[in-house]
């Protein structure tokens, strides 16, 4: 595949909110859910409100609230990305080899995560992209990669100089083998099944040809792929 | 009669030695002994072993910590953290003066928890299939393949908690426990900064952590 | 709107099936699920594995489980108890018509954490050195032997506490909690009998379990 | 060695509650200690009163008390002997799974166990004494006689005919190899140490003759070996 620009031309790109919104809508009323540093993370806020959803942090909370208002934190008490939060009604705290006994014993349901690269085989690279003078940053996602029931990925479908994130083969070190479920991408949503992307909804103005030529893997369209529509939403 | 507390930071870290491995709870600011790193600094030690998972936060309590060498090695899960770069313990990994070995946090968590539960080692899932378990001993069981990890133990452990009693039982506030209670379990000696002293014991439901693994506590107070 | 509350025990242990392998929990009476193993009887059950460490409360609370030889294999860590001689179980055991496996109470409960926190084995000294490991695979790790053990899990895990709220958070009250919080985290359907349930989330502080690991509860008071 | 009587006719042997009594005494102010069902938590009544001692029961509590008394029991609080107790100044409570964690990593210092043999290697029998329709009884002994930094004995110093239950090699399967450093009987205070056993005290009238004639292992005595006297007690 060629290297198109990072974002196409004739159709708009999701922002960083719409693509945490739009995984969010797919989480469900009860479920347990740890969401990754960056943009997962967000979409705790735009779940459907009436969905009672208890979001996991690996530093030991299960029930994550709303950050803490100005004057209302509690310095010792805050999420995996150190920011200062609340608790839900019915939260737990526990340390962090409880934490990591829930994630590896296969409890939680969704783990939501950025990535560098998802494979059509379900393989995620998102600690390392070899870049010189830049560490690993392993942290927690091994482990949810590997333990959650179900793994969301979001990312921008193409790097910056417009190459495909969406890979038949990840060139990146692998965070997980085979364990990717979904991917909400600013173009798509895509499901990862035996061996190949099913794109199930696509941005407004993206063909299925430019999606293709954007993806450097196997990709089909559901029956039912329909438009990726997500509301304005304030940065 | 039991006593664990001491009066000040140095009577705390007193014993400490050059060459000593050393656990340091935190996560985020949550359970950082601040000032017990800070000591680690003060006093002329050298060739030491960090074992924390906080590793940038090493730099932000005491900069000289790195800045004069006195660390050879890190066992951490991941360093690159969301402030500028580099930190002087990120300058000396890029010249390799420093050590890293790198792992999954689960797997830090674990191989803790197993070195103070008397574990040698276990089979995990976590890191299968990476480049983390290149060269290491893997084995299938009920057809899935999982990495041996051994125990992590060490001489000292540095925490911080929210309360403490004469036996050493401590309560963490929020998320201050986190790698905290492992660490004092794996640790010959467990040396605890906390917020206030408690003159009744603390109730037996309140107690996160059993003084049984804590040698010394003193008090801090960050407020 | 999450609610494991549900309405009588036989509800509570609606899909229990033949065939199925039970964690039970409890030490001496506490936290033992007895409403739980009554019906467990009632219901037409057999070829049962009981995975419990108090053994001898199943004939207790239930003579007919083993009465009418419903159990066709029972995991424990020892069952000769201080009461008159033999019980049900007991008799069984001693035709031959359960299969005890039978272990070092710290290896069950190390096994059952194992299997509810992804670990799929690990390396323990106890029992090395005894006839209890004679034939299985040993290892030394800087020079102490350690034998391999592997983890367990369950179809279903039976357990009592003093409260729970809508959620499955369980609060235990003195020594309840024993096997019981780690047999939750090991088995695919976790069952709850509650002395009360509270219609306020429990404090953060005070859940013992979370409810994660919870998939039913049901009040039966004792008093 | 040939079966003696059960006890010596010429000197009194300790009763239960003495031979716990004295095993208490050695019980050092802060230490942390598991007694093992029968004599051993017996000794809790007989520790010196000014000593803070942490008895640890291997259900999930660091801290026993006394026993609860009548209307005062709480029927959730038990000991791992089933007892209804109390808990002491500074008690926790823990899963059973965090107690072994405890017991085999080495954080308890002082096991007492009772045992049917002890070897002259320090090798101890105590779970299953090959009885036909007696069922083996491992419970947390194994656990605990591996895991603790120091391992003490109480039981008979023979059986019921006379044999010896100090021997050189145990008979009956091993609860742990290597382990004992101490053992009371009710004739004598013996340390386990290279090979053989040290009697530091022996029960007035007792002689050394009788002492060695009634163990089936090496003994030798302590230059500082004196008398072993115990007061009288209730059972």
């Amino acid at each position: 595949m060629t290297p198109q620009n990072a974002k196409p031309k004739n159709a708009k790109a999701l922002s960083r909110e719409q693509m945490a919104w739009r995984a969010a809508q797919d989480l469900p009323d009860g479920a347990y859910v740890n969401l990754g540093l960056g943009m997962p993370v967000l979409a705790a806020n735009y779940a459907p409100g009436e969905r009672e959803i208890f979001y996991h942090s690996e530093n030991g909370i299960l029930g994550v609230g709303p950050a803490a208002k100005p004057g209302q934190e509690d310095p010792e008490l805050v999420d995996a990305g150190s920011r200062l939060v609340t608790l839900r009604s019915g939260a737990a705290i526990f340390d962090s080899a409880a934490s990591f006994a829930m994630i590896r014993g296969g409890h939680l349901d969704i783990t939501i995560l950025g990535a560098y690269q998802v494979a059509a085989n379900g393989d995620v690279a998102n600690w390392d992209a070899l870049m010189p003078n830049k560490g690993p940053l392993i942290g927690g996602a091994m482990d949810l990669a590997k333990g959650a029931k179900a793994v969301h990925i979001i990312m921008r479908h193409n790097t910056k100089d417009g190459s495909a994130r969406l890979v038949a083969e990840c060139t990146y070190p692998l965070t997980t083998p085979g364990k990717v479920n979904r991917v909400y991408t600013d173009l798509a949503v895509l499901d990862v099944k035996a061996g190949q992307f099913i794109a199930r909804e696509i941005i407004p103005g993206l063909s299925r040809d430019e999606l293709t030529a954007r993806t450097d893997a196997p990709l089909a369209f559901a029956d039912d792929c329909s438009e990726l529509v997500a509301p304005e939403l304030r940065a | 009669m039991i006593n664990k507390v001491v009066g000040d930071v140095a009577q705390a870290m007193a014993g400490v030695a050059s060459g000593a491995s050393i656990m340091i709870s935190g996560f985020g600011n949550a359970g950082i002994p601040a000032a017990l790193i800070r000591v680690l600094s003060d006093n002329d030690l050298d060739n030491l072993t960090l074992i924390i998972n906080a590793i940038r936060r090493v730099d932000e309590c005491s900069p000289a910590l790195f800045g004069e060498r006195r660390v050879a090695r890190v066992i951490s899960t991941s360093f690159r953290g969301p402030d500028a770069w580099p930190s002087n313990f990120e300058r000396q990994w890029m010249d390799g003066t420093v050590a890293l070995e790198i792992q999954p946090q689960g797997t830090f968590a674990e191989r803790i928890r197993a070195g103070g539960a008397g574990i040698a080692a276990f089979y995990t899932p976590t890191a299968v299939g990476t480049p983390l378990v290149e060269g290491r001993e893997l084995r299938d069981f009920d057809g899935q393949t999982y990495v041996l990890e051994t125990a992590l133990t060490a001489d000292v452990a540095l925490l911080r908690a929210q309360k403490a009693d004469r036996f050493g039982n401590l309560f963490f506030q929020g998320t201050q426990a986190n790698f905290g209670t492992v660490m004092a379990t794996a640790a010959t000696l467990t040396i605890v900064e906390v917020e206030e002293i408690s003159d009744v014991p603390l109730p037996p439901k309140q107690v996160h952590l059993p003084g049984i693994y804590v040698q010394r506590v003193v008090q801090v107070s960050r407020s």
